[in-house]
C-alpha cells in the first residue's frame, strides 16, 4: 500500500524525524490559512501516487499565503499521469544547502533489507554513478545499531562531527524503526535537505507491505487500484485490463503469463490479465467472468491446471455461471489436475468438452476470435 | 538419486488438522510421502489418517526423527511455525502458504541462515523427489521419476511443464518450487548447484518469470555448469509490473524484463524456449 | 537492584501480566481501608528483600478489614533476617487450585537467558526434582515467540487447549518481554497461582542488572546496602564487614580474596573485605582508610598490584591520608605493578618502606595484629 | 607459538583517543604489539602516537589488514563497539571495560558466536601473548616468554601469580584473563582446549574464584587434558556471596563453593594449591 507523501510525513514525525512545519489541505482557503500559520515562503505538493509530481507542475512556490490560494486552486484542477489532484500539503519552504538520498527497501537477492544512501540526492538520482551511492545491507538479527548508521554516513562522505553528521545518524536510526515497526516495503527520502544545522525529510514515500496490512491498525488505508480491481482482488483474483480481443482466465501467475505467451504466438491478442488465483469458488468464477466479458472479448480462455485449486470447483463455478448469467462469446476450457476427472464429468454433462493441452486450447481461442 | 529428499525423508505436517493441511497430507501419503508425525497445537495425542498428531514440533521431534517439515499454516502464524521447526532442528522446511509478510520471510530466511537449514519457499507449490517424496500440494499423477531437474518460480506453469514431460515420457529427479515471493529461502542458484551435483541428474529445465533479478543470478552460475540447462521465462506479453520507487531502480539497474533474462540465460549457454510446450522437444534433442 | 514485591508486581501489572488486586500501604489505617475496598478475605504481606519471609511469620491473613487492621499492626513492629518491616501490601485473598513456578535469568554457562518452569510451584521448590522442571534456554537474537512458551507449557504437563494453558503462553510472552526491556537479571513469579481459569502472579521476585540503571530511568530505586556499603559503592569500592581485626585493601575481587586467604593461612583473622577496584584516586583511598578504621583494626594491610591503578596514585594518595587525618594503627604496604618505582619513591620520601611480595606482608601485617 | 594472538596479530584500538585508551596504548606499543590503526568517531583522519585514526572499523578495515581489537570505551557504547568489530569481520575482540548491562553482554556473545569470533571479557585485563603482543591493561614487566599457559577470571590476582613465575624465571605462552562478569567471550574450558592444542605450552595454571559454576565445568574438560593443570581458586576465607533467588539455586543446584571447587578440580586430576605463591614451587616440581 502507498501511502500518500502527507501521511507518510506523519508517520515520521510520529517516530521524531524531522519534517517540514506544514499540513495537508483539502481546498484553497485551508492553504491560505496554513500558509498565514506558516508565516513565511510555502510549498505546495499535489498529493498524488505518482513520482514525477515535480516534472509535472504539481509542485507550486508561494511568498505570500494569497499566493497560495492561487496556487492551490491551480494545483486542485490538474489531473498527474491520469491521476486528480484531490489533496495538498502545504509546507515551510526550506532553505537547501544539500540535497541528500535515504532509502530502506528489501533486497530480493540477498534476502535483507537494504540502506541507500547518497550525498548526491534529488530528482536525478537514479542517473548518479554507483561510486556516490552507498548500499547497506542490514542482518535482521542484528538490526540496527550506531555503529552501521555511522559507517553510512561516513560513506556518504558527511563529516561525523558536525550537527549534519550526527543528526543524519540520528535519522538512519530512526527510519530503520520505522521500516520494522510499520512493516514497510520502501521508505524513501528524496531530497532529504541539509538546511544549516538542521536535516529535514522534505519529501517521504512510503509502501506498506500489502500482506501485513492486518497488523498495523493504526495506519491510514489508501486505495490505489481501481474499483474493477479492488473488486477483483477482494476476491482473491489479480485482473489487469489489456487492449487484445481474447478473454483470459488462469490459475497463478505464471501460467497466466504462459497463456498470454502462447496466444501471442498463434497471432491473438490477450483482452486482459486474470489470474485467478488457487482455490476460486463459484462466486470468484463468476465475478472472474464479468470482468472478463466487460472486456467485450471476442472468445475466451480458461486455462486451469489444478494443485490447490481443484477441477471439480471450477467446473461446477462455470456450468453454474454459464446457466444463471449466460456467456454470449465461444469459451475454451483447459481443465486437468487435481480431480480434474470429476471436473470433467462435470462440463461434460453440461455439453462442454475440456480440451487437454494448453497448447491447442490457446490455438482454438485464436481462431475463434479470428472468426 | 535425488535432491533435498528422498524416499527415506521422514516428513513432519505442521498444521496437519486443518483443512488443506489435511487434504494435501492425504494426497502426499497417496503419492508415498512417509509422514511420520503431525503437530497442532493443543491438539497433541490425537491420531489423523493414522499419522499421530503432538503439541509442538519439540514433542514430535522427541518422539520420530524428522528430517523435513511442510507447513499447512494461516499466513499470520507462518514465522511461529517455520521458526519452530527450525529451532527444533529440522533441516528442510517447506512453506506452502502464501499471503505471509516480507518482514515474516525474512526472519525465517535469517534464522534458517544461522541454523544452516534450507527453507523452501514461501508461496511455493513444495517439492517433488519423483516416485520417492513430495511435500507441498501438486498433483500426483504428473510426476514421475527420470533424470531432468526443474526449479522454477510459479507453480500452475510447473505443473503445465512437468505434465508435458511426463506425458513424453521424460521423468523428473526432483521439481523444485522456490516460492513466488520477493523473499524466499532457495534461490535458484542455491538449487542449481545441488542438481549439478546430483549424479542423477542429467539436464535442468528453468522456469522463471519476468520481474526481479533471480534469473540474470542464475545465468552467472550457469555459465559454471555441466550439465545443460533448458529455460522458460513467463510473461513475454504480459504488461508491465509495479516498480519499488528509486530504490527499486538503484537495486535492479535495469534487470528484470524479459529481454534481459533471455539475453543473460542465453549468453550463460542455457536454451531458452519461448513457450512452454516447447521443453520437452529441446530435452529430446539436447538428451539424445 | 532488587525490587519490592509490591514494586515487581507494578512493573508485571504495566505489562499486563495477571496480578491480585490489591496495595502496598505504609500504615494499619490503610490497610483497613485496602481490605474494605477489596471486600473479602486479604493477605498482609512484609515488604522485606528477603525469602522465607512466610516460614519467619510475615504474611498473614485476614477475612475482615478490621483483623487487617490487627494483623497489620503485628506485622509493622516485626524485624525480618535483621530487616525491619516498613512497609505491607494488602491484596485479596487468592483461591488456589495449583501452584506453578516460573522465573527467568541468566545461566552464565550458556551466557543466554533461561527460563525456568514448573508445575509443582511454591516454598519448596527448590527440593522439586530435576525431572519436573522444565529449563528452557532463550536464544537472544530469536527472541521468546509463541511456539517456545507452548513447548514450555506443553513439557510443565499442563494441558495447551484449556484457557489455563493459554494464559499460561500469554505470561511466559510478557516474562520476557519484561525480562529484556527492564534489563532484568531476574524475574521469578513463586507461587504463580492457578485460580478456576485464571493464572495470578501471586509473589514478584524482581532484581534489576545495577550496571543497566542507568537506562532504566522509569523503575523506582531502591537502597538494599548499608550506609557504609552504599558510600563504598559510590566511589567504586567494595566494602563487606568481617569478624577479625586486621583491616585489608586491596584493588581487585581476586587479590582481596587472594590476600583475606593468605592473611588466615598466616593465622590472622581479616576485620573486613575492601576492594578499591581500579584507578581509585584520593578520595576513594581516604574513604577507604576511614572504612577500614571505623572497625577497629590492630594493623592494615594495603596490597596493591598496579594495572589500571597506578602505583605512584595510590602512594600520593596514602600520604596524604596519613599526614592529613592519620592512622593510629600501623600499616603494610605492598605496591608493585603500573609506575611502581615512582609509587616507591614517595612512600620512602614519607618514610615507609613498601614490600614487594604479597606473602612478606601477609605475614607482617598477622605479626603486627598479634603483637 | 602461542594461543589467539601473537606477533603477527595487527591489533585495532578502539577508543584510541580517551585517556585509558591512549596510555594502554602507549603501553602496549611498548610491550611491542602491532597496533595498525585505532578508531574515533568523528576524530577519522587524526595521527596518535604514529598511529592513524578511523571513524569506523570498516573505515579502518579498507585500510589495513586486521586481526583482533582491543575495547576502551565507556560501557554504555561498549555493546555498540563489540558489535561494530564483529560485523567488520574481525576475529578476535577484547573488552576491557567493566560495568556493562549483562544484556549488553548477551547480545555480543551471541553475535560473537554466529559470526565465529571470540570475545574476551567484558572486564577482563585482556590477553598478554609473553613477549610478542599485549591486548589489555597488565603491566608490561611481569610477563616474559617461556611455556605456561594461563587462564584467569580476575586482573590483579593474575598479576600476583604471574609475577611470582616471572620472578622464578618461568615464562608464560600466552596469559588470558577471560572477564570477571556473570557473562563471558571465553570460557575456562575454550581456553584450556587452546592450550591442550598448543605444542609450546607445557602446563597450564587456573585461577578461579568462588561462585559460579565455570570452574565445575572446566573439570569436566580437564579429565580429558594430557597436560597438567595448577589451579589456585581465591575466596576460601571469603564472605558468602548473594545469591539470585531460587532461579539461582536451581540452576547452580549446590555448585559455587570453595570446597565444591576443589573437589571437582582434584578429581579432574588438577593440582590444587592453597595460596598464590604456591603456584611457581608447584609447577618447578610437576614440569622436573
Amino acid at each position: 500500500m502507498k501511502m500518500f507523501e502527507y501521511m507518510g510525513k506523519e508517520v515520521f514525525a510520529k517516530f521524531g524525524l524531522p519534517v517540514p512545519k506544514g499540513r495537508m489541505v483539502a481546498n484553497s482557503d485551508e492553504a491560505f490559512q496554513i500558509a498565514t500559520e506558516i508565516g513565511g515562503p510555502v510549498v505546495i505538493k499535489s498529493q498524488v501516487l505518482s513520482g514525477k509530481r515535480g516534472k509535472a507542475g504539481g509542485i507550486k512556490f508561494a511568498d505570500h499565503p494569497e499566493e497560495a490560494r492561487v496556487a492551490a486552486q491551480e494545483l486542485f484542477g490538474m489531473t498527474i499521469q491520469g491521476l486528480a489532484v484531490d489533496i495538498l500539503l502545504v509546507e515551510e519552504k526550506l532553505h537547501i544547502d544539500q540535497e541528500l538520498y535515504l532509502s530502506i527497501t528489501i533486497d530480493s537477492a540477498s534476502k535483507m533489507p537494504v540502506l541507500i544512501a547518497s550525498a548526491h540526492g534529488g530528482m536525478d538520482i537514479e542517473e548518479v554513478a554507483d561510486e556516490y551511492i552507498v548500499k547497506k545491507q542490514i542482518d535482521v538479527e542484528l538490526g540496527m545499531h550506531g555503529f552501521i548508521a555511522c559507517d553510512v554516513v561516513r560513506r556518504m562522505g558527511i563529516p561525523l562531527n558536525t550537527p549534519q553528521g550526527k543528526e543524519l545518524v540520528k535519522i538512519i536510526k530512526t527510519l530503520y524503526k520505522i521500516f520494522t515497526q510499520k512493516d514497510v516495503d520502501l521508505v524513501e527520502i528524496n531530497p532529504l535537505v541539509i538546511s544549516g544545522d538542521k536535516v529535514i525529510a522534505a519529501d517521504a514515500k512510503v509502501t506498506i507491505d500489502d500482506e501485513a496490512l492486518y497488523r498495523q491498525v493504526d495506519l491510514p488505508r489508501v486505495e490505489e487500484r481501481t474499483a474493477s480491481e479492488k473488486a477483483a482482488h477482494d476476491l482473491g483474483l489479480s485482473f489487469v485490463e489489456l487492449d487484445g480481443d481474447i478473454g483470459v482466465m488462469a490459475n497463478g501467475a505464471g501460467i497466466t503469463m504462459g497463456t498470454l505467451d502462447t496466444l501471442a504466438y498463434y497471432g491473438g491478442k490477450p483482452a486482459n490479465f486474470l489470474d485467478a488465483g488457487g482455490g476460486t469458488g463459484e462466486e470468484g468464477t463468476a465475478k472472474a467472468l464479468e470482468l472478463i466479458l466487460s472486456r467485450n472479448p471476442k472468445s475466451i480462455i480458461i486455462n486451469i491446471f489444478g494443485g490447490i485449486t481443484r477441477c471439480d470447483d471450477v467446473a461446477r463455478a462455470f456450468v453454474s455461471v454459464k446457466k444463471n448469467k449466460g456467456i454470449p462469446v465461444p469459451v475454451v476450457i483447459r481443465l486437468v489436475g487435481t480431480n480434474q476427472e470429476a471436473g470433467r464429468a462435470i462440463l461434460k454433462e453440461a455439453g462442454i468438452e475440456a480440451y487437454d493441452g494448453m497448447q491447442d486450447a490457446a490455438k482454438k481461442a485464436v481462431e475463434l476470435a479470428q472468426k | 538419486m535425488a535432491i533435498l529428499i528422498d524416499e527415506n525423508t521422514n516428513v513432519l505436517v505442521q498444521g496437519l488438522t486443518g483443512k488443506q493441511g489435511l487434504f494435501h497430507t492425504q494426497q502426499m501419503l497417496a503419492y508415498g510421502s512417509k509422514i511420520v508425525a503431525g503437530t497442532s497445537p493443543g491438539k497433541g495425542g490425537a491420531v489423523v489418517e493414522g499419522i499421530p498428531v503432538y503439541d509442538s514440533v519439540r514433542a514430535a521431534c522427541e518422539n520420530h526423527q524428522i528430517h523435513a517439515s511442510v507447513i499447512f499454516i494461516p499466513a499470520a502464524f507462518v514465522k511461529d511455525a517455520a521458526l519452530e521447526a527450525l529451532e527444533a532442528g529440522i533441516k528442510v522446511v517447506v512453506v506452502v502458504t502464501e499471503h505471509i509478510p516480507v518482514h515474516d520471510e525474512m526472519a525465517i530466511v535469517a534464522y534458517a541462515r544461522r541454523v544452516n537449514a534450507t527453507v523452501i519457499g514461501p508461496n511455493t507449490f513444495g517439492i517433488v523427489s519423483s516416485g520417492k517424496c513430495k511435500m507441498g500440494i501438486p498433483p500426483n499423477q504428473f510426476f514421475i521419476p527420470g533424470s531432468v531437474g526443474v526449479v522454477a518460480r510459479s507453480g500452475t506453469l510447473t505443473y503445465e511443464i512437468v505434465g508435458n514431460l511426463t506425458a513424453q515420457g521424460i521423468g523428473q529427479t526432483t521439481v523444485v518450487g522456490i516460492g513466488g515471493d520477493r523473499v524466499v529461502g532457495l534461490s535458484f542458484v542455491d538449487v542449481l548447484k545441488m542438481f549439478e551435483q546430483d549424479p542423477e541428474t542429467k539436464a535442468v529445465v528453468l522456469i522463471g518469470e519476468i520481474g526481479g533479478k533471480s534469473e540474470e543470478e542464475a545465468s552467472l552460475y550457469i555459465k559454471e555448469m555441466t550439465k545443460p540447462v533448458i529455460a522458460y521465462i513467463a510473461g513475454k506479453s504480459a504488461p508491465p509490473g509495479k516498480r519499488m520507487g528509486h530504490a527499486g531502480a538503484i537495486i535492479e539497474r535495469g534487470m528484470g524484463t524479459y529481454e534481459g533474462k533471455v539475453k543473460a540465460l542465453t549468453e550463460a549457454g542455457a536454451r531458452v524456449v519461448e513457450l512452454p510446450f516447447e521443453v520437452p522437444e529441446v530435452i529430446k534433442e539436447i538428451c539424445r
